[in-house]
């Protein structure tokens, strides 16, 4: 259990160095030098040092409490991934994500912050391919605990293989996470840096250590989905790999405008609707 | 907000987390409840942790103001 | 007795109708409570509108009068989805979920803006049209099973209901909560007063995410 | 591109409506479609209906205050299910046990009375029911303050 908090910081640093591999990667796919991969672990620290306040315009209770439930939501679905739990749960999260964003945005008062948070409200559209991913995971091991997923996958092999078009759309939700992504028009740059433009110092560094653990969350619920029980190294290097994958879409793409960003999202869960359906008619 | 305040709350946090994981490793308390004290206490541990180690210790400078 | 959102925990008895605490209702019972605490917490932040081509900016400021109606819905709001959450009936549910519909509405029908208000209005055509999907699916499932109880039709005893139904609920739920149908919730968002605005649209995830789990076990 | 012309309109919050018919509608034709459902008759509240009674579809068999019967989902959560009073929120079956007075009141508890007129078992949903129309008429009536200020 000690192991288990010890894992927790871990695995906050290592979601961080994730993402700045994903910087590199698109770095040098751009032809330019990029920052160190260790860079957003700096970043992390550097902002825990600066001068910390609360706007005065800000609504200051919401303000600070939200950079509290960021961090403590994707405790629990860390823990929730490593007890084999619920899957709806850490969907849940992954949905409540979406409020502590609106949160962020809102809290301050800041028209950037505003706008960042009705985009977030916005590309809410992007969660339904995972719940759609959810139906076709549930149809074929016939539960939703991860740790009965990840058991069925033991005899049966990954599940990737017999549900690929979930596991594109799960990919596709983690994709629109990751900042630089054609997905993320929550944090564009012109609109400074969406929902997180006014949290500063210390609550940007709690912001960052949310997106950490975050990362790390999320893949290793991909990994334990869709691959099945993996060493712990080999999950390591799967997370990597994903996420140079990611990188090397979201260098090759601009970002979407936010309502074609929508459409298009929308339009691939229409596509998973008919799939699962299908599944569920024929499988 | 003081730095010794700042400093005390990252602490109690920080001893009540490992506390309760400790307690639930033993089996004192079911480990539920271990995982839900954790999952409060280390937000607050992080921000206020971050708090106190840039807290200043003396009054701030006065800002430079000729622009 | 296994739903999709785990073994309950325990069950309270209203009567004919229980309340099932899962993990996974537990989870998004706490976090309705937690914002509901934030809402009754935390006063509204003080909106910055900038007039363009100038350097003027101006801060938007909430009467206390407008401040309390929208306090009072926000928590109503809350108290509804907390119990739409943790419901252990189909119909509960989905009177639940109407009332998270028509207070959504109410948050924002003290701003005054007008472009808000003719979103929230359109908001509000579309949640009262779905409340007759939602509860003429749970009339269906009703008809077709002879039953309510959720923990009861999640034990795979009781006939199939079927897939239309099914999609009554999802989209009576979709019409009240607005989750794919985005455009008019995201100009409710323009609205100051950020603990309550965002109540609305943690009310329709919640409810949402709830009837994920209760569709899955039907 | 089509894609644009889609979230051109799908922005444009005037044409929700028809785009929630139009999702509605689909619908229909789908559940239309997979008709006929089967009837289930082993019903929570099993009904004789009298087609002669000049209460006709709203005649619920049995005569007034007497215990009337229902199926159950829970049979050991309401042993008083049937009777008038037979819904008790927590509180007044703790007034109930303890004094003498709750039949003063039960008529301070939206579902008790309410149950009386209509279910005699489902009390919760009374009480939300009821809520919902309270909703709707403080909401009603801010607004028609708020312009007549």
């Amino acid at each position: 259990m000690i192991g288990d908090l010890l894992y927790l910081i871990f695995a906050m640093i290592f979601g961080l160095l994730l993402l700045g591999i994903h910087r590199k990667v698109i770095a040098r796919i751009q032809r330019r030098p990029g920052p160190p991969v260790w860079q957003e672990i700096l970043h992390a620290l550097k902002f825990s040092f600066k001068s910390t306040w609360i706007p005065q315009t800000a609504s200051d209770t919401l303000f600070v409490s939200v950079v509290l439930i960021a961090i403590g939501i994707w405790t629990a679905a860390f823990f929730v991934v490593l007890a084999g739990g619920n899957l709806l749960i850490i969907f849940g999260i992954y949905m409540l994500h979406k409020i502590v964003e609106h949160g962020f945005g809102l809290s301050s008062g800041s028209p950037y912050g505003k706008f960042g948070g009705v985009r977030s409200v916005i590309s809410a559209a992007s969660e339904i391919p995972l719940f759609v991913s959810v139906a076709a995971v549930v149809i074929f091991t016939g539960s939703l605990e991860i740790g009965d997923i990840v058991a069925w996958q033991e005899q049966a092999g990954p599940l990737i293989l017999a549900v690929f078009p979930a596991a594109l759309a799960m990919y596709v939700v983690i994709l629109s996470k990751f900042p630089f992504s054609p997905f993320s028009i929550v944090e564009s740059k012109e609109i400074v840096s969406g929902y997180k433009t006014e949290h500063f110092g210390v609550w940007r560094a709690g912001l960052e250590a949310c997106n950490g653990l975050k990362t790390y969350v999320l893949l290793l619920t991909f990994i334990a989905v869709f691959f099945g029980p993996l060493p712990f190294l080999l999950i390591l290097l799967a997370m990597i790999l994903i996420t140079v994958s990611i990188s090397f879409i979201c260098a090759f793409s601009p970002m979407l405008s936010p309502f074609d960003s929508v459409t298009i999202q929308t339009l691939f869960t229409g596509l998973m609707l008919i799939y699962v359906v299908y599944l569920g008619v024929y499988g | 907000m003081k730095k010794k305040t700042a400093g005390r709350i990252a602490g109690i946090a920080a001893v009540a987390g490992t506390g309760a994981t400790l307690l639930s490793e033993l089996g004192t308390v079911p480990p539920w409840l271990g995982i839900a004290v954790v999952v409060v206490t280390f937000p607050l541990f992080l921000l206020f942790l971050g708090l106190w180690w840039m807290a200043r210790e003396t009054d701030a400078d006065i800002p430079f103001l000729g622009y | 007795m296994t739903t999709a959102g785990g073994t309950p925990l325990f069950l309270l008895e209203f009567g004919d109708i229980v309340i099932s605490f899962t993990p996974y209702t537990t989870s998004l019972f706490i976090l309705a409570l937690v914002f509901t605490l934030l809402v009754i917490a935390s006063r509204p932040e003080r909106q910055l509108d900038i007039a363009f081509g100038t350097d003027a900016y101006m801060t938007k400021e909430i009467s206390l009068s407008e401040m309390r109606f929208r306090r009072f819905m926000a928590i109503a709001c809350g108290l509804a989805s907390m119990g739409a959450v943790v419901t252990g009936d189909l119909f509960d549910f989905c009177l639940f979920t109407a009332l998270v519909g028509i207070c959504n509405v109410g948050i924002v029908a003290a701003v005054k803006s007008r472009h808000v208000q003719n979103a929230a209005y359109q908001y509000g055509l579309v949640a009262l049209a779905a409340t007759v999907l939602l509860f003429g699916g749970s009339a269906m499932v009703a008809a077709t099973t002879g039953t309510l109880s959720l923990p009861i039709l999640a034990t795979g005893t009781l006939p199939a209901v079927p897939l239309a139904v099914k999609a009554f609920i999802v989209i009576g739920v979709m019409g009240e909560g607005m989750a794919p149908f985005y455009a008019a919730k995201a100009e409710m968002f323009r609205a100051p007063g950020a603990p309550y605005v965002i109540m609305c649209s943690l009310s329709s995830l919640l409810i949402f995410l709830r009837v994920i789990e209760v569709v899955v076990q039907l | 591109m089509i894609i644009q012309r889609i979230s051109r309109f799908l922005s444009d919050f005037d044409n929700l409506m028809p785009l929630f018919a139009a999702a509605c509608a689909v619908i229909a034709a789908l559940a239309i479609i997979s008709l006929p459902f089967a009837y289930y008759d082993d019903q929570l509240y099993p009904k004789s209906i009298d087609e002669k009674s000049p209460l006709d579809p709203y005649d619920r068999g049995g005569p007034p205050f007497s215990r009337a019967e229902i199926r159950l989902q829970y049979p050991n959560n309401s042993p008083t299910a049937g009777y008038v009073t037979a819904y008790l929120t927590p509180f007044s079956w703790f007034l109930a046990n303890t004094t003498l007075h709750t039949g003063t009141t039960i008529v301070a508890h939206p579902g008790g009375i309410l149950d009386e007129i209509l279910y005699n078992t489902r009390g919760l949903d009374t009480v939300v029911e009821t809520a919902i129309l309270f909703i709707a008429f403080a909401i009603g009536s801010y607004i028609f303050r708020k312009g007549s200020r």
